[in-house]
């Protein structure tokens, strides 16, 4: 079962500030002797358009946390963010722009 | 075209089944270039063999990290129409940590947290209408604590 | 009196240099801050706090930190402090274990199974921790100091944080007892000088980003203990009370900044 | 008024209600409050005389006193005949290593000296603590005769038999290190071929 994901999205003037905390061990080739658990993917959709794609590696820090930025933005626009892990584990997460 | 189809079908048959998660099913990770073990290799295995130095890619995070198990990395492109950035450590066993594509909608901005087994140049490459772009910065990575 | 005044005279001359001896790891401490994920623990611990659990399918809301039953605003800057229906000193993970027994019907070693977490083992004592520690933060820290038995655990605390023993000779002074000194490049705060402790105790628990993981003080003193070579200290025992209500009393008057985030 | 701070220390500074408790008390106190886990058994909480006097007067015993505990402590150490100079290269591994004797070590398997959580040995390790001095450039200032020689082994063996309170923790007395991995570490300070001498 994944743990907590977190997820704020704030008006900051030009842009949207955006930053998601995820729960996940990101465990490296090596702590695990050889079978590595980590997030390989997570996809940043606004409105249901995807926005940002991104295909990360065992070298994030475990529980990740990223901070992205998007152009414009509305209150209430609706941003959703999910992740897919190397051994099918999917999680995701929705707000709206505050 | 119709293999593409036909490919599309198997995938859709299988989430049908339940055997695949659909996003499993349609996620693509590019094996090489997160397999490669130096940063020459990832880029290529990237499509971005050769890249630019540019100044238009800022860097910013910490020049000396108290623990290597957590390095703030933060990468703005001010370079007009980049549409993806690559974050590596040269000096990690694996130094392709991260890639980001933007569409229409995002800005050239991420801030993520990166493992680095020793003191190392980050480097990030850009893609801005088709031509690749980098800058790097070196990070000292530090031992801290009684190491029991 | 004249001397307080020369002394304070001196201290504003040293001021500017004090400033510029900041920590070399002031960014990095700054940008792990700013990109922590310690409100996912604070997250994981409300849902712990609400979920009925044990024998008695009860959830801890009703738990009772001090400041009346379910009252969490505050309780952890109020810790350790005397607790009257068991005649005893309890700091929060040793109030909490009481509440899982009580309250929710749970054995000892059932509710300690799992003390100190890692990636694929998560401890429910750091994440209740984390959610508790943050509903105190912008509190004062002010541990319980009139009881006798608080008064008690203060003095027991301070003698161990001063007694040498164990097979390399170490007390807690044996590292956190002199200005500018550091373990490999690990700043050491002197943690009997008010001045050190506040900004120091204010921050934990904490997410520690070697271990990647939250950590309470009652790990803290464990792993301190371990690496001091000794034996281990028992969870929740007067002992690691008395310690922790030490450290707490030395920081008393800093505003609770937690649940913090550190090397 | 060294003397005076000694007696404050000892008690006479407590209020009238509650005295710090005593030595003795804390140990009891760590007896019912700890447990044995792995190689720490509790044979490592009763205090000796040196741990319990340098508690008693927070590290600052009266001078005779010092003098007849470093006496004692010397008697401890026993000196190998021959050369006290071990192999560098072996020893820098040991001066990183900061395992060793602790619950989660395996006997014999885990072992370091931690050196570098407190000293600057060799320049390429800047990673390195400051509760101890400095001991770049060790040998090239002090040389390598037997004498030196017998100091540094003696030192890292049981340095209570040098200063009755220091800091340092007693690696061969408390049974942390061997009798060869002490000389390599002897080497690593003074051989002239050792980085510490570059």
């Amino acid at each position: 079962m994944a743990g907590p994901m977190k997820m704020r999205a704030t008006l900051a003037g030009s842009y949207t500030d955006l930053r998601v905390l995820m729960t996940h061990p990101m465990a490296t080739e090596q702590q695990t002797k050889g079978q590595p658990h980590f997030i390989q993917n997570l996809t940043v959709k606004v409105n249901g358009k995807t926005v940002i794609e991104g295909e990360i590696s065992q070298a994030v820090s475990r529980n990740p946390v990223f901070s992205f930025r998007l152009k414009g933005g509305a209150k209430g626009d609706k941003i959703e963010v999910s992740w897919l892990d190397n051994k099918g584990d999917t999680n995701k997460t929705e707000t709206a722009v505050a | 075209m119709m293999e593409r189809r036909g490919l599309l079908k198997g995938a859709a048959a299988l989430v049908l089944a339940g055997l695949l998660k659909p996003v499993a099913a349609l996620a693509a990770w590019n094996k090489a270039a997160f397999s490669s073990k130096t940063s020459a290799d990832a880029l290529k295995s990237l499509g971005t063999p050769s890249a630019e130095a540019s100044g238009g890619i800022v860097i910013e995070a910490p020049q000396i990290a108290e623990n290597g198990a957590v390095v703030p990395i933060e990468v703005t492109s001010n370079i007009a129409g980049t549409t993806s950035l690559a974050v590596l450590v040269e000096k990690n066993p694996y130094p392709l940590v991260a890639k980001f594509d933007f569409m229409e909608g995002a800005l050239p901005f991420v801030k993520i947290n990166a493992k680095m087994g020793e003191t190392s140049d980050v480097r990030v490459v850009a893609t801005a209408r088709g031509k690749h772009y980098q800058a790097t910065k070196e990070i000292k990575v530090t031992i801290g604590g009684c190491g029991g | 009196m004249r001397a307080v005044i020369g002394s304070t005279v001196l201290a504003l001359a040293f001021a500017p240099a004090l400033a510029q001896q900041k920590s070399q790891f002031a960014d990095y401490q700054r940008m792990t801050a700013e990109g922590s994920p310690v409100e996912l623990f604070e997250i994981g611990g409300e849902e712990l706090w609400k979920k009925p659990q044990g024998p008695m399918n009860a959830s801890l809301e009703k738990c009772d930190l001090g400041k009346g039953p379910g009252v969490l605003k505050g309780a952890y800057a109020a810790l350790p402090r005397y607790f009257k229906d068991v005649d005893r000193v309890m700091d929060l993970e040793t109030r909490l274990l009481h509440c899982m027994m009580t309250l929710q019907g749970r054995s000892r070693d059932e509710a300690t199974k799992a003390l100190f977490g890692n990636a694929d083992r998560p401890s429910e004592m750091e994440y209740l921790s984390a959610y508790i520690a943050g509903k105190s933060r912008g509190v004062k820290m002010a541990p319980g100091s009139s009881h006798p038995k608080e008064k008690e655990s203060y003095q027991l605390g301070r003698a161990l944080f001063f007694h040498r023993t164990g097979s390399w000779d170490f007390s807690c002074a044996s590292c956190h007892g002199e200005e500018g000194k550091r373990i490999r490049m690990s700043d050491l705060p002197v943690l009997s000088d008010p001045k050190s402790a506040r900004p120091l105790i204010a921050t934990w628990p904490a997410y520690r980003v070697s271990n990647s993981q939250f950590k309470t003080m009652q790990w803290r003193i464990n792993d301190c203990y371990r690496q001091m070579r000794m034996p281990e200290p028992t969870f929740a025992s007067d002992a690691t009370i008395a310690l922790n209500m030490y450290l707490a009393t030395t920081a008393k008057g800093a505003e609770y900044r937690g649940p913090g985030t550190k090397r | 008024m060294k003397r005076t701070a000694i007696l404050i220390l000892l008690g006479f500074s407590a209020g009238p209600v509650l005295a710090e408790p005593t030595a003795r008390e804390v140990t009891e106190a760590m007896k019912r409050d700890f447990h044995p886990r792995g190689q720490a058994t509790m044979e490592r909480i009763p205090q000796d005389a040196v741990q319990r006097i340098c508690t008693e007067t927070r590290d600052n015993p009266p001078a005779a006193l010092a003098k007849q505990l470093e006496g004692d402590q010397m008697k401890t150490i026993v000196f190998p005949s021959g050369s006290l100079m071990g192999d560098w290269k072996r020893a820098e591994k040991l001066a990183q290593s900061g395992r060793g004797s602790m619950w989660n070590d395996k006997p014999g398997v885990d072992v370091g000296g931690s050196c570098y959580n407190c000293h600057q040995i060799s320049p390429q390790e800047t990673s390195y603590g400051t509760i101890g001095p400095s001991l770049l450039g060790f040998g090239k200032k002090r040389g390598n005769g037997p004498d030196v020689q017998r100091y540094v082994y003696g030192k890292i063996y049981n340095a209570k038999a040098y200063n009755a309170c220091s800091q340092m923790p007693r690696l061969g007395y408390a049974g942390t290190l061997t009798e060869q991995q002490i000389k390599d570490l002897v080497a690593l300070l003074l051989d002239p071929e050792s980085p510490v001498n570059k």
